[in-house]
């Protein structure tokens, strides 16, 4: 018997809200709205934790700058405290070394960092999912029992055949849906709109492409003044949908 | 000493599972120690030790028996099995694969076709055998 | 055991060139490239091959607007052909429906589609990769003994940081690598040449960030005229290093 | 009749482990159908009776034995295990697992907690079990 999943809930016991940031496919921008996301919360004096559960492609720490630092082992591990975030990512043991996880490696490692790390008192955490409907995200979904889901897409037909999907997939699960936000807008088009009419789903608004937002990365103060955080804290943080008032 | 939280994991885990087994007392914790996360025993126990004291009656004479797991690998391209010492791995990466046995795949290969795609057989990490007690 | 491993090759025996598109992230642009070089190759006359290997968001289909066929059966199942491409992919077979695959799942419906798709005499299959270097990328890459890789990346530090990953995996696995892609491209800067300085890897060059691409989308005949579809004439199929004269 | 593909890799794969075996002739080659594939038996025995008459001596008088495998699901959820039956699947959808098995997943729900993330303990597809021979 795998003892790692019983303790999951323990290790979440003191964190008021978790917001499981996904999306249908990559490169919609899970990781830039997530860690800007967080740094935003942080930024309002918010106690934010930071969660790369995306095995394959971790990102977060890219995004933030993080490099040479290790958590401290006490009790569990203790997610470092970057930019006011605590931060906990596969990154910190596996450096820049490629390593190539089957589905049961990465259930196996996602359940690890779980387990073992101590968030202590939050008011948010927030967690990169792994892309899709796949078995990584499958496997968060269910052990977050609390989470709430904020969903991302594109404007484009590619991804919103896939976001689909994901919105069906978890409106079938029951569980809770803050809002799909549109990022990287180019241009004025009905297309999400019109694509999700069919879902009973809040849209929350877009953000749009953000040509400057490239050489913020790596620089979470300069993040943290972007266009983008600015967009999260009015159609997501400011939206009376995303209840903030309970926090 | 991350130990500790894996020591409450086994406690959590073992509780779970005497309550639905409807048991009253747990007499004996079997837990097995897989050698690729190279626990170290001694604060393991002692957290165990520790963590058993704040439970109340169900795990209050409980036991737990300590069994070792060889880890064994075997390459999914070429089929070849290997042990942990044919790993040689340098601290720091014996440090990161103690939190997180799967980087193991980002620091071994297979020593035979340099394949990083292999499986851990068994001697991952830590598992519970068995649980008994009385009803 | 398993008898289908054993067939691939067998499968596979009439194909000429096997050109795998791959890259470290979602959303860089794999489907896009893998549906358009097969677009370009067919017009110039090649007899191709198009397999969507990516289970958890395919995307092929949506790209060359395939909607409403499926294959025939005869000794096996035959990819329809749309467009001048022999087709295959597992949205035959689940429609619109979200199928929340396991990685297990997962190596079991590719190798599937491997067994039992007849593929005939081809000059060029171009097989649209799972994304980075997870169980679905090594699988492939294992069963697809004589494939070419082509790696696709964009200018962003977030996409770099996992294109280096596969790159390196690559070379361990001693494959050949066509070269690297800049895909949508929107300004100058020597980041990915910089960071791609120290793998022994052909920057074959850069497609540029095409703001009328969305609109053709699911229209093949304007995805041929695109300027993608230009590019990809220019700094792959007419480079000296892709080899075309050996077709 | 896209089992021919099918007993093509089954007679592939007989020829090839019996190569590596060194058999000289291949007596019997046991092979499990998996319920949830649903293959259709007469073309399929058609197809490997076919297939071996094409391969020379080593195959000359191989017998192809097959047997039943009962297709059971288990829940990764609620650990529901249900059977072939209860899946109660539309012709569209038969026909659709019927290629690539796995898209049983956009198609079946545990019957109690209604969840698709669930394991094909058995009954699959086509796998071979046993196959015997002269050295
Ligand atoms: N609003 C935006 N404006 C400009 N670029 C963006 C925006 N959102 C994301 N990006 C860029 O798009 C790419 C993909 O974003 P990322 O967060 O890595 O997506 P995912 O985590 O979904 O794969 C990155 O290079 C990122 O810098
Ligand atoms: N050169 C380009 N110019 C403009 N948009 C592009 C370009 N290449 C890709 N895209 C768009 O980027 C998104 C991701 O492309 P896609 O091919 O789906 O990536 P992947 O298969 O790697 O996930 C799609 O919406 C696609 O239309
Ligand atoms: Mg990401
Ligand atoms: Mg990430
Ligand atoms: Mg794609
Ligand atoms: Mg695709
Ligand atoms: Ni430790
Ligand atoms: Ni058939
Ligand atoms: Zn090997
Ligand atoms: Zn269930």
């Amino acid at each position: 018997m795998d003892p790692r999943v019983s303790v999951v809930d323990k290790r979440l016991a003191g964190i008021e809200r978790i917001i499981a940031v996904t999306g249908g496919k990559g490169g919609i921008g899970k990781s830039l709205t997530s860690s800007v996301l967080a740094l935003t919360l942080a930024q309002l004096g918010y106690k934010v934790g930071l969660l790369d559960l995306d095995m394959s492609a971790p990102s977060a720490h890219v995004i933030l700058g993080i490099d040479g630092i290790f958590p401290e082992e006490e009790y569990g591990i203790i997610p470092p405290e970057v930019h006011g975030i605590s931060f906990m990512s596969i990154c910190y043991f596996t450096g820049d070394e490629p390593a190539p996880l089957r589905g049961e490696d990465i259930t196996n490692a996602m359940l690890e960092l779980l387990a073992i790390t101590r968030w202590g008192a939050l008011d948010f955490l927030i967690v990169d999912m792994p892309p899709g409907i796949g078995d990584a995200a499958m496997d968060v979904i269910r052990w977050l029992k609390r989470a709430e889901f904020l969903i991302l897409t594109t404007g484009s037909k590619v991804a919103l055949v896939t976001v689909k999907k994901v919105i069906q997939m978890l409106q079938e699960l029951q569980k809770p849906i803050v809002g799909v936000i549109e990022n990287m807008k180019m241009r004025e088009s009905g297309l999400v709109r019109d694509e999700l009419s069919a879902y009973n789903v809040p849209l929350l608004g877009a953000i749009e492409f953000d040509m400057d937002l490239e050489d913020k990365i790596g620089d979470a103060a300069a993040l943290a003044e972007s266009t983008m955080a600015a967009r999260l804290t009015e159609i997501v943080i400011q939206d009376p949908r995303f209840k903030l008032s309970q926090n | 000493m991350h130990e500790w939280a894996l020591a409450e994991a086994v406690i959590e885990a073992a509780v779970e599972d005497a309550r639905k087994e409807g048991m009253t007392r747990i007499r004996e914790i079997t837990v097995r120690i897989g050698e690729l996360q190279q626990i170290e025993l001694d604060p393991f126990t002692f957290a165990l030790d520790e963590i058993i004291k704040l439970h109340g009656e169900l795990l209050q004479h409980a036991q737990v028996k300590l069994e070792d797991e060889p880890a064994i690998f075997k390459c999914r391209v070429c089929s070849t099995e290997w042990h942990y010492q044919k790993a040689s791995l340098n601290e720091a990466e014996g440090e990161a694969i103690h939190f997180a046995p799967e980087v193991a795949h980002a620091y071994m290969r297979c020593p035979r076709c340099k394949s990083p795609d292999f499986e851990v057989l068994q001697g991952r990490g830590v598992t519970i055998q068995r649980i008994t007690g009385l009803k």
